[in-house]
């Protein structure tokens, strides 16, 4: 399927959000690490499925349910074969990622830790890859140690061994959503393992922009969502390796979970749907299949040789206009940096600055990009944060540039 | 759309009607096991007794549709007196009809040459794939009875 | 809005599910209990949205994501005045009804219950209302009590006061997706709260079909999903009254939850978004917006009008055609009867039945109906059930009896 | 759409660059009290002292946009030196001014003749709703001091 170019004046036409005008311009959206806008191949799949082919799945045995499951199993499929899952029955649906790591915690912690165990997250978490180990911290008394930071904004690995040792688990994202690091995930899943730990990979930022192989990690467990991969809300997927999901306890109870319910009890299915309880996001999945699909028209190293390509220049042409007046957070190195710029301009608020850009229908998230404690470590309170995805081109951050000097009108500098 | 007649053949409807071995053994020597289909609310119990590596006795309780009733009752003329190793072949290859791959070790070349004489009127499932967990239900729970004896 | 009168050439056009055709034949879909058809409406402003307004909701402050979380928080407001909640901040979306009465033992039921505790349930719930129970009484030893049914299929009351004596909570079906009860909410709810029990409502069967008023019923907590009111999947729904809500510690941890997260812990943000960590279901809010739109064109009062007397015609015409051949479970009176009709027809195993008629078309489904416990009570393992919605008519009554009909044949009675 | 002068009157501008009462009180007799606003990240403390029912001091920290910090600024100006129901008059007006409605307790008639003076300078905000946030956040923060020092 893949071989196709990344090229804006090409795939225009897939992207409806591109028509789009407010106040008689075009949108230059630059918020897709936050969720991505989605190519009408993933909208079409959705309403054609949903006009003609919905049906409940798993439940009911009338060809239309069959063929209802049957899709929503060949999502499953599609998904594992996306990242390289030795299997797609270790692909676990959730809601979120969100869900997906309290899923970690709340069903592999609860069995597994006991107060004292040591949890090793990092600095450049996302909230959630903290607040469950948070929430399982207050309830177990385990105790959570952090990975810091080098100065430019990498995993500082030097005290690693003493970190992971005695750990239960090493948490961590393939790819921060504030600096754009790529961090050394296969490096750490070993590390984690020579150390007795489990590896546990937030992939939110990675699986959109990258190839993805979770056996080449040598990962346990990895979670992800798809509306940041061009696909719908209201899905995520947790995968983890047969023996160890099969090992862990179900997390929430109800229908398809169950192989029996008595009175007294119940007996767990089979993984996948062991955690899968209820009506699972039918529609949603299909949505998220067409949006593999179509990510595989181009191939993930093409849609990563885009982003890196598109982060050199903003990298670049930012550098060039704005010079010291523009600080960007995160690795200069495009090579370990994925297509997500944080800045500071000049002394202004980025809350502010995203409102001089929104008027120029820039739009750039300001905030604390839920990484409150990376902020700290920063030392500020909010960035400004631009990302790319695969309709953004050099027009949309030479966009965002002259959105920038704007600001300066505004504020009198 | 296969026709109604490639599921219920009229083999299947007999085995269907008047089940072969159904009931119980006794706990031990017999082994027991118990299987559910989550999809149709199916329960089956399989009783089997193994002497010597033989199967000696296979008896079958719960309830269930025509196809794994039927299927149950096939499987239990298909197995009783063979060796657990011409047991496991022919679950294989049973499998194998129901186009299921089984993790457990590949379908060896004897497989193929495994009879499954009645059963073969279960051929027609694989074009209703919803069913396949109902005609390998019995199959299934016979495996984990099998595990246990081991 | 309302006043239309359902009927199906009126709304036919509406469902595009109508057109399709299986054999040449189109699909008589009785199978609404466990996931309804869309409408057009519903499935249009779903791809609307994601086309060309599609932004993340919350966290940024541009304009698209302004307007997108006004749409997502319109939403919310929306279901708030369906079931008459005094406040849209009480509405939390979820995944599903499951992952919502999941919320109420995982919060307010691990906050709340200690060993020995009593929560009462009854042998009609859904599993979604039991699992989640045994789970709690496998992690606290919590004790569960069953209110049993009488033969006609209702809630047996007689002994209430005494299994209610010292309950901690009462949590119960609003109606059966097996048997169709409609269950006395507002008595059980007076009943809990008398004894001093929380009273939880799994309004899933209930919410799609009935005009519903949650401070008429005096609930405290309320759970239903959107994929069996017309609306998508992915998206469920919990109503509670704000101070409890208030009290309830979070649940799923994460984004969006959080009013700040340090190293060593972190705190919550008022409900609702206490209770929605992550992404949420942002589309699909969208589509359940236009479900309830499109229900209150009709009004609910309608809606339950026209399954009240297509249920009288279901009753009679199968006792009709098929006299003792056919045993249909639950109370014949439709007044406390919503139109699902669970049966069991000759011997044959529902299965088949479902099977056969699958064949022509007919879409029932066949099994336990995620309701195990009941099915023991009722001494069966399966049904078959044919339920019905908005877009059902008598036409798919005599459909379904036909079909029954060639049963005979196949079977050779 | 309206435009950004509506948001960036100058004197907001001039509050958020030469912030009135900002810094610290001791605690106590002063009462502190953090606001956050998750959008944006902002983090502001305000410490307020108040003595035989008025307010007699206000200081603020933390960081913010233009508009938090600015409406913080102005707040602590409209505050100082009046009494504590005065003070929650201003706090209700002044939310009135940004379309929020205050459960605790309807606007009184009296709130009306409350002035708002330079806080008027915020009204553009309202346009701007992702703002209001931002403008409130000072005002809740307060709000917290004073139901604790009740
Ligand atoms: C009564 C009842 N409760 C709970 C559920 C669970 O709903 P969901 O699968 O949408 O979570 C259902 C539907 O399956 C139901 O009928
Ligand atoms: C690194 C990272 N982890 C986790 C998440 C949470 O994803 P979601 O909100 O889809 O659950 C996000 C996105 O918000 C993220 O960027």
């Amino acid at each position: 399927m893949s071989g196709h170019t990344l090229d804006r004046a090409t795939i225009a036409a897939d992207f409806p959000f591109l028509t789009r005008r407010i106040d008689g311009e075009r949108v230059v959206y630059l918020d897709s690490a936050n969720s991505s806008q989605k190519p009408r191949q993933v909208i079409d799949a959705m309403s054609s499925f949903a006009a003609t082919s919905y049906a409940p799945i798993n439940r009911s045995a009338y060809r239309m349910a069959a063929e209802a499951t049957e899709a929503y199993e060949g999502a499953r499929a599609k998904v594992a074969r996306f990242i390289n899952a030795p299997s797609a029955d270790e692909v676990v649906f959730t809601k979120n990622a969100t869900e997906s790591l309290n899923l970690v915690a709340g069903s592999w912690g609860r069995a597994n830790l006991r107060a004292g165990d040591v949890v090793v997250l990092t600095h450049m978490e996302h909230h959630a890859n903290i607040v469950p180990w948070h929430q399982l911290a207050a309830e177990r008394g385990i105790e959570l140690r952090w990975i810091p930071l080098t100065p430019t904004g990498e995993l500082d690995l030097t005290d690693l061994p003493r970190l992971l040792d005695g750990a239960k688990a090493l948490s961590f994202t393939a790819m921060s959503n504030v600096l754009g690091t790529i961090t050394p995930v296969a490096h750490l899943c070993r590390a984690a393992h020579d150390a007795g730990a489990l590896a546990v990979v937030d992939a939110c930022q990675y699986v959109p922009h990258n190839v993805t192989d979770v056996q080449a990690w040598d990962a346990d467990l990895v979670a992800f969502s798809s509306h940041k991969m061009l696909g719908p809300t209201g899905i995520g997927v947790l995968w983890g390796r047969a023996e160890l999901l099969d090992a862990m306890p179900p997390f929430l109870g109800g229908g398809n979970m169950i192989s029996d319910v008595r009175l007294d009890g119940f007996t767990c299915a089979p993984v996948p749907a062991k955690f899968e309880a209820g009506t699972p996001p039918i529609i949603e999945a299909i949505g998220l299949g067409a949006a593999i699909d179509y990510l595989e028209s181009f191939g993930m190293a093409e849609v990563r040789r885009h982003e890196a390509e598109l982060t050199r220049y903003a990298l670049d042409t930012l550098t060039e206009r704005f010079g010291d007046d523009l600080t960007i957070h995160g690795p200069r190195n495009v090579e370990i940096r994925g297509g997500v710029l944080s800045f500071a301009f000049r002394d202004l608020h980025p809350h502010d600055v995203s409102q001089v850009l929104d008027e120029r229908n820039v739009c750039v998230r300001a905030g604390h990009h839920c990484a409150k404690p990376l902020m700290r470590v920063l030392g500020v309170g909010a960035t400004a944060r631009a990302s790319f995805y695969v309709y953004n081109d050099t027009a949309d951050v030479d966009a965002l540039a002259d959105a920038l000097d704007s600001a300066t009108d505004i504020f009198g500098f | 759309m296969p026709g109604l007649e490639d599921l219920y053949r009229e083999i299947i409807l007999d085995h269907y009607r008047s089940p072969r071995n159904r009931g119980e053994l006794p706990t031990p020597p017999a082994i027991m096991a118990e299987g559910h289909n989550p999809l149709c609310g199916d329960e089956i119990t399989v009783y089997l007794q193994v002497d010597e590596g033989r199967v000696t006795d296979v008896k079958i309780s719960g309830q269930g549709c025509s196809i794994s009733q039927s299927s149950a009752s096939m499987m239990t003329q298909a197995v009783i007196g063979k060796t657990v190793p011409e047991v496991r072949a022919i679950v294989r290859r049973f499998k194998g009809m129901m186009s299921i791959e089984d993790g457990d070790g590949d379908a060896s070349a004897d497989d193929t040459a495994v009879s499954l004489g009645d059963l073969e009127a279960l051929q027609g499932v694989v074009k209703f794939p919803v069913r396949i967990k109902c005609a390998t239900l019995a199959w299934n729970t016979l495996l984990q009875a099998l595990d246990e004896s081991a």
